[in-house]
């Protein structure tokens, strides 16, 4: 029998490490089309990309339920130029749609490398951000942005199709300014994900070189 | 040297008309299914966006040489298909090369971009793909018979075996094929729902068995180029009918401009009107397996293939 | 007790062919109590000659002061409508079960998640080690020694955010006042 | 001497020869016979003209060999192709066994084909034809030297029926008209069906043997299958295309008459036989999952084709059969050569144990993609004319509408076991038991890029191929036979210019090519077949991603009532009710001399009660 280990309420000392270990990775700096820096061309490609939006969804946890709810009839997703595709090589847009165990992080990790650049990650649900009431699971990562780039967070549990509508609409903004897609970002960045991510899954069997 | 100018500036023309209105009625397909199930749906010119966002992908994957010609044989297929089609009647820019290739000639050019791509798909390695693939040749065979049928029943009905003569015809009597032969026209039609891939002969590309089929391992300017090969087809596959059973467009009296707007304007009608029978067709109905898509066609369009035949004959004056 | 006649005969008979002790805990449902080294032999009595042929489930509990596990087996007459339930108990230290998938094929899923999440073994079983977890390395996480919140924020840093994060056992002794019991007292975070 | 007596002696020495090299350096014997089908070839295209003739007199017989522009049509496949399939032999056969027995009777084979062509007599006729089965049966059973009684047994019954057949023919031909010329036979009218219509009939049954015919196909799958692969160029290119050389000459009085109402139920029932082969060969082609049989099926539908060509009897018709016999030759010929290198190279054609084999033999592929893409008939290769033709044959000119069906179905299929034969060795996964697999030798690869170069440039020029068949439809019997340098037109004038096709394709490709390639080139990766979205799933090594195995269930479901029917099993209940209908009549022979006593008596009692009608 291993030693039961007492754990309380995080001390400051605590907190401030883990505010270090989550400060923004995917910073504009990382970026390619910043709004500033736009040409024209990237410009008007900016205007096509975020009103084109291929969705792969992953459906973890609850909020699998809430994608056919936005894109059928009634919330009508596709007005917004978002559609569904079949596979990750087709798909600019991840949906996370809830919690993670340890053993999704590792397909969804896979999916978002087969995506191609530029590509968006919106993460649903506290359990997404924070691990919600999944927090003290065994087998559920707490912080999704830890092993991925998330471009969006939508909070609630679970958040009805408004919010996800809204969470979309959020990301078109970003995608105007310049601001999302972190594919580049992840790419430069990849030592510390993958710390994370083999932190996680323990047999890591990707192959070496990064695919994506 | 001025004929071959007009010959290449028309062929670009043609090209661009194909392109836009291919691209143009997908958005209103997308529209139209959209306002059937209640909802807004995306504006019409989704299609463009989604093109030039896949063609703006910043990073690309192919899986090996084949794969990486895929979309070129979709293109050669769509470009030289056509070429060899009248889209207007006797105008000098949409005549292109007309004369100078036969049905059978696009009978087995039509097939060249989906085979290409089947190789494509196949060096993919995904199991996915070839799955899609041996449904899509199954079902080939499935709706070519009909089709073929009701082509064989216009060439004998009429002693040619050229579209352009066919639009000749059809403007010398001033009647409509459609009217000359309607079981061509039923099997012809029942045919091109297969052609067309949509519901209920949608099982080569069904997303949610196949991850998308064929395409399941193509994005980025690949899968865009093979939206830009699609429209092209689904535009000629309408101006074929158009040409065959319609009367063609373009048979008017204008001269110059004038003309030649009225023509496309008398095209787009009645492509458009052509092209939602198998949309709305597709609305309706659920998927078809490959085995009963296949026994679909060789029943009832078939059936109406061999009336066409036996109608032509009739017409003829070889029987009866 | 004429009423329940035919679950006293069944108990009667277990009785009679085991040395078992067990009770009729309502209509249409018996209790036993075994040795592990005899609960093969009872199923496999139950099954081919009482016509219990039927496997509803198997549990396990983690009895972490008495320092065993318990695993219940539940099985069902259709004819009858009677259900009985196997109890027996194993060393929490190197548990070791006897395995039934001969009896009943569906067994191996039980088997193989309590192989997975509490350790038990069962020689003979034929099963991929892995099932449900992927790359476990820790004790298995169902037993009650396994403590799942440090695990967690060992493996899976937490947000800043979730200083509130609050054991619910805490909470509720706050709010209604109440002691909480000996046994929850020695997984408290104080 | 004449020459063509001395080209037969070379080959006949070069067979020897070439088997006593064998017994003293195994390394020469493949280069040997190479070089003498080479100088045969050599000598025969330089000295001997089409018009050629040799009479001699053995044994009382008016012998006369020769050649018309419709033998050295044939010429061009028999020796072109085994220049070919020799020189792709020589690595191919390197390190087996019995070398000298191959190639000697290769060697033999050729001669054999070479003597039926120039043999403008029967008995030659019939010599020349013996030799090549015999020597083609040792090379058939070549793989199962120590197995014959059951590997080439179908292969034999059938040749000595059809030989049978063929000798029963001649003996009449000679009985009724007094001749063994074959151009004097027809000029007698000795292949009308008119006056004694089994002669004709029973020349027909041995050339369709030897051509594949529906009834008579079992023998074929089987035997292309077996035979080594560089011989099965030969078999299914060459030797096949004889039977359809003697139906073209048993067609000739018709083509002769040019009376389209000749000969009508005879034509109808062999172009019927004709569709059905092709259908047949082609929905058991795409059952298939060995490469080799795939495209020994694939043979037997194509030369359905070639007998609906010439069954048709118009011009049309013919030229496409001629057109079809040369360009089957080359692409199947090519695609015999790929699948004995894939053997060659990865010890197996079975497509359900090697796959992905892309990247391993580039060259080869290309070969493999240029020939599919001929067979398929798709533009702008050299398969399409032929299909062209022979749809605008049977719609424009012989009015055969359910035909052209049946036709276009058995092609449309046939998109499917190409797709299947490409995609069975060269795409999908690449697995780890074909890492080892190189690039097959050069002399291997060489014969093989001729061919499909040659399918290539007819696409565009099929007038290179017209021009020696239309020559050739003039020799038996064809008046103004017209064609075109690159385009096609059929007798309503609707033409398709094949040149300006393949030009625009061409043009298309390299325009869409280089915009696909260039456009974003440094950020567009290749990778492995491994590397494909299984939904977020890591392929491990053993996971098998290779879809081969009932690759075209869905149409087998859809078509299940053709594949009910089965020819082989029909030909072994008929060998079966032979064998009793034969025991029966042995239970005659009682070995009792008072049953024969009996019979005897029978027989003369039958004799007097019917003597009014048997006598009178």
């Amino acid at each position: 029998m291993s030693e039961i280990k007492s754990i309380g309420i995080p001390t400051p000392e605590e907190i401030k490490q883990a505010q270090i270990d989550f400060a923004p990775r995917c910073t504009s700096a990382g970026r390619v089309n910043d709004k500033e820096t736009q040409g024209m061309v990237e410009h008007i490609l900016n205007f096509a990309r975020k009103h084109s939006l291929f969705v792969v969804a992953y459906g973890t946890g609850c909020g699998a339920i809430e994608i056919p709810a936005t894109m059928t009839s009634r919330y009508d997703a596709e007005r917004f130029g978002i559609r569904g595709a079949a596979t990750p090589r087709q798909a600019d847009v991840m949906l996370i749609t809830g919690y993670l165990s340890t053993k999704t992080l590792k397909r969804v990790i896979r999916v978002y490398e087969q995506m191609q650049d530029p590509k968006y990650v919106i993460a649903f649900g506290s359990c997404a951000i924070n691990g919600g009431m999944y927090f003290d699971s065994y087998n559920t990562i707490n912080a999704l942005d830890r092993y991925l780039p998330v471009d969006v967070y939508i909070s609630g549990c679970m958040p009805r199709p408004e919010s996800v509508i809204k969470g979309f609409v959020k990301l078109q903004e970003l995608i105007k300014n310049g601001n999302a897609g972190n594919g580049e970002a992840y790419r430069s960045d990849l030592d510390w994900y993958r710390k994370n991510q083999q932190k996680v899954i323990k047999n890591w069997d990707f192959p070496d070189n990064y695919n994506w | 040297m001025e004929g071959i100018f007009i010959k290449i500036l028309g062929a670009f023309l043609t090209a661009i008309l194909a392109f836009v209105v291919g691209m143009l009625y997908g958005g209103l397909r997308r529209k139209v299914i959209a306002r059937a199930q209640n909802r807004v749906g995306p504006p019409i010119h989704q299609n463009f966006l989604d093109l030039m966002k896949l063609q703006a992908k910043r990073t690309n994957i192919a899986h090996g040489f084949m794969g990486h010609m895929a979309p070129v044989w979709i293109i050669i297929a769509a470009m030289t298909v056509l070429m060899f089609i009248p889209i207007l009647h006797g105008n000098l820019w949409f005549e292109n090369l007309t004369m100078k290739g036969d049905l059978i000639f696009l009978l087995y050019m039509m097939v060249f971009g989906s085979l290409g791509m089947a190789l494509g798909a196949g060096q993919s390695g995904n199991p996915n793909s070839a799955m899609g693939v041996s449904r899509g040749l199954a079902q080939l065979v499935g709706f070519e018979i009909p089709f073929f049928l009701a082509l064989i029943a216009l060439m004998i009905q009429f002693n040619t075996t050229s579209i352009a003569v066919l639009m000749d015809h059809q403007e010398a009597t001033g009647r409509w094929i459609i009217v000359d032969n309607p079981f061509a026209f039923i099997a012809a039609l029942l045919a091109s729902l297969g052609m067309f891939r949509y519901a209920p002969f949608d099982i080569v590309g069904a997303p949610a068995e196949l991850a998308s089929g064929p395409r399941s391992e193509f994005g980025g300017k690949y899968l865009g180029t093979m939206m830009t090969g699609g429209a092209v087809f689904a535009f000629i596959k309408l101006v074929m009918y158009v040409d065959l059973f319609l009367g063609g467009a373009g048979n008017n009296n204008l001269e110059g401009l004038a003309g030649t707007a009225l023509g496309l304007v008398e095209l787009l009608v009645k492509t458009f009107l052509l092209y939602m029978i198998p949309v709305f067709i597709g609305l309706v109905t659920p998927r078809f397996r490959t085995e009963q898509a296949i026994q679909f066609f060789w029943k009832w369009p078939t059936f109406f293939g061999i009336l066409a035949i036996v109608w032509a004959l009739y017409k003829n004056g070889t029987i009866g | 007790m004429s009423k329940l006649k035919k679950e006293n005969k069944v108990l009667d008979k277990l009785k009679s062919v085991f040395n078992l002790s067990g009770e009729v805990k309502r209509k249409q449902r018996i209790a036993v109590k075994s040795d592990s080294k005899h609960v093969s032999s009872i199923l496999l009595f139950l099954k081919n000659q009482q016509g219990f042929i039927h496997l509803n489930h198997i549990s396990c509990v983690d009895w972490i002061e008495e320092n065993e596990f318990e695993l219940v087996y539940i099985v069902w007459n259709p004819k009858t409508k009677l259900t009985v339930l196997v109890h027996t108990r194993i060393a929490r230290e190197n548990p070791v079960m006897e395995n039934i998938d001969t009896i009943w094929d569906q067994a191996n899923t039980y088997e193989r998640e309590f192989r997975e999440m509490f350790g038990i073994e069962f020689p003979g079983l034929v099963a991929p080690k892995e099932f449900i977890l992927e790359d476990w390395d820790d004790i298995p996480p169902m037993r009650k020694d396994f403590n799942s919140q440090a695990y967690a924020l060992e493996n899976f840093a937490t947000r800043p955010g979730r200083e509130d994060a609050q054991d619910v056992r805490e909470v509720i002794q706050k709010r209604s006042g109440e002691e909480l019991p000996d046994f929850a007292k020695k997984y408290s975070r104080d | 001497m004449e020459i063509i007596a001395i080209i037969l002696l070379i080959l006949l020495v070069g067979s020897f020869l070439t088997y006593f090299v064998d017994s003293f350096n195994k390394k020469w014997t493949g280069t040997t016979a190479f070089l003498i089908v080479l100088i045969t070839a050599g000598i025969f295209f330089t000295k001997i003209k089409s018009g050629y003739q040799f009479n001699f007199q053995l044994a009382g017989l008016d012998l006369q060999w020769g050649l018309t522009d419709y033998s050295y049509y044939f010429v061009y496949i028999i020796l072109g192709l085994s220049v070919l399939a020799l020189l792709y032999s020589i690595k191919y056969m390197e390190g087996k066994a019995r070398l000298g027995y191959f190639y000697g009777s290769f060697i033999l084979t050729v001669l054999g084909m070479l003597g039926v062509v120039i043999s403008q007599d029967f008995v030659s006729l019939f010599f020349f034809w013996e030799i090549m089965t015999w020597a083609s049966f040792l090379l058939v059973i070549y793989n199962a030297y120590y197995k014959i009684k059951t590997k080439g047994i179908k292969y034999m019954i059938f040749s000595a029926v059809g030989a049978y057949a063929m000798f029963t023919a001649i003996v009449f031909i000679h009985v009724h008209y007094d001749t063994l010329l074959i151009s004097e036979a027809i000029a007698k009218g000795a292949f009308n069906f008119e006056q004694y219509i089994y002669i004709p009939i029973f020349l027909l049954l041995g050339f369709g043997i030897k051509a594949a015919v529906m009834p008579f196909h079992v023998w074929a799958p089987p035997a292309y299958a077996k035979s080594p692969m560089s011989f099965t160029t030969i078999f299914s290119g060459a030797m096949s295309k004889m039977g359809v050389f003697g139906i073209g000459l048993v067609f000739t009085s018709f083509y002769l008459s040019s009376n389209p109402e000749n000969f009508f139920w005879v034509r109808t029932i062999l172009g019927w036989m004709g569709g059905i082969t092709a259908v047949m060969g082609t929905i058991y082609a795409l059952i298939q999952t060995d490469a080799k049989k795939l495209l020994a099926y694939s043979s037997v539908a194509q030369l359905g084709y070639i007998i609906v060509g010439l069954s048709t009897g118009t011009q049309l018709g013919v030229m496409a059969a001629l057109y079809l016999a040369v360009i089957h030759a080359v692409f199947k010929g090519a695609l015999f050569m790929v699948a004995g290198a894939v053997e060659k190279q990865a010890g197996t054609t079975d497509m359900t144990q090697i796959s992905g084999l892309i990247r391993k033999m580039p060259y080869t592929f290309v070969v493999a993609l240029v020939s599919i893409i001929a067979l398929a008939g798709v533009p702008p290769l050299g398969g399409f004319v032929g299909k062209w033709l022979l749809y605008e044959a049977l719609i424009t000119e012989s009015n055969n509408y359910i035909l052209v069906v049946v036709v276009f179905f058995s092609s449309t299929a046939a998109f499917m076991y190409s797709y299947r034969f490409l995609f069975g060795l060269f795409l999908g996964q690449e697995e780890k038991e074909t890492e080892h697999v190189k690039e097959a030798p050069a002399t291997m690869i060489i014969p093989m890029i001729i061919l499909a170069i040659i399918a290539t440039v007819a696409g565009a020029y099929p007038g290179l191929i017209f021009e020696p068949a239309a020559k050739a439809m003039q020799a038996i019997g064809f008046q103004d036979v017209t064609w075109q340098m690159s385009s096609l037109t059929n007798v309503w004038g609707d033409t398709t210019d094949l040149f300006l096709i393949a030009m625009l394709i061409f043009a298309v490709f390299i325009i869409s090519f280089v915009f696909l390639t260039l456009k974003g080139l440094k950020k567009t990766r290749y990778v492995g077949t491994k590397d494909i979205s299984t939904s977020g799933e890591l392929p491990k090594e053993w996971e098998n991603l290779t879809f081969q195995l009932d690759f075209f269930k869905p149409f087998e479901r859809a078509a299940a009532p053709l594949y009910k029917m089965d020819m082989n099993k029909i030909w072994k209940d008929l060998g079966k009710n032979l064998e009793a209908f034969f025991g029966f009549f042995r239970k005659i022979y009682t070995g009792n001399g008072q049953t024969y006593a009996l019979y005897i008596v029978i027989f003369l009692v039958v004799l007097l009660l019917f003597r009014d009608v048997l006598f009178s």
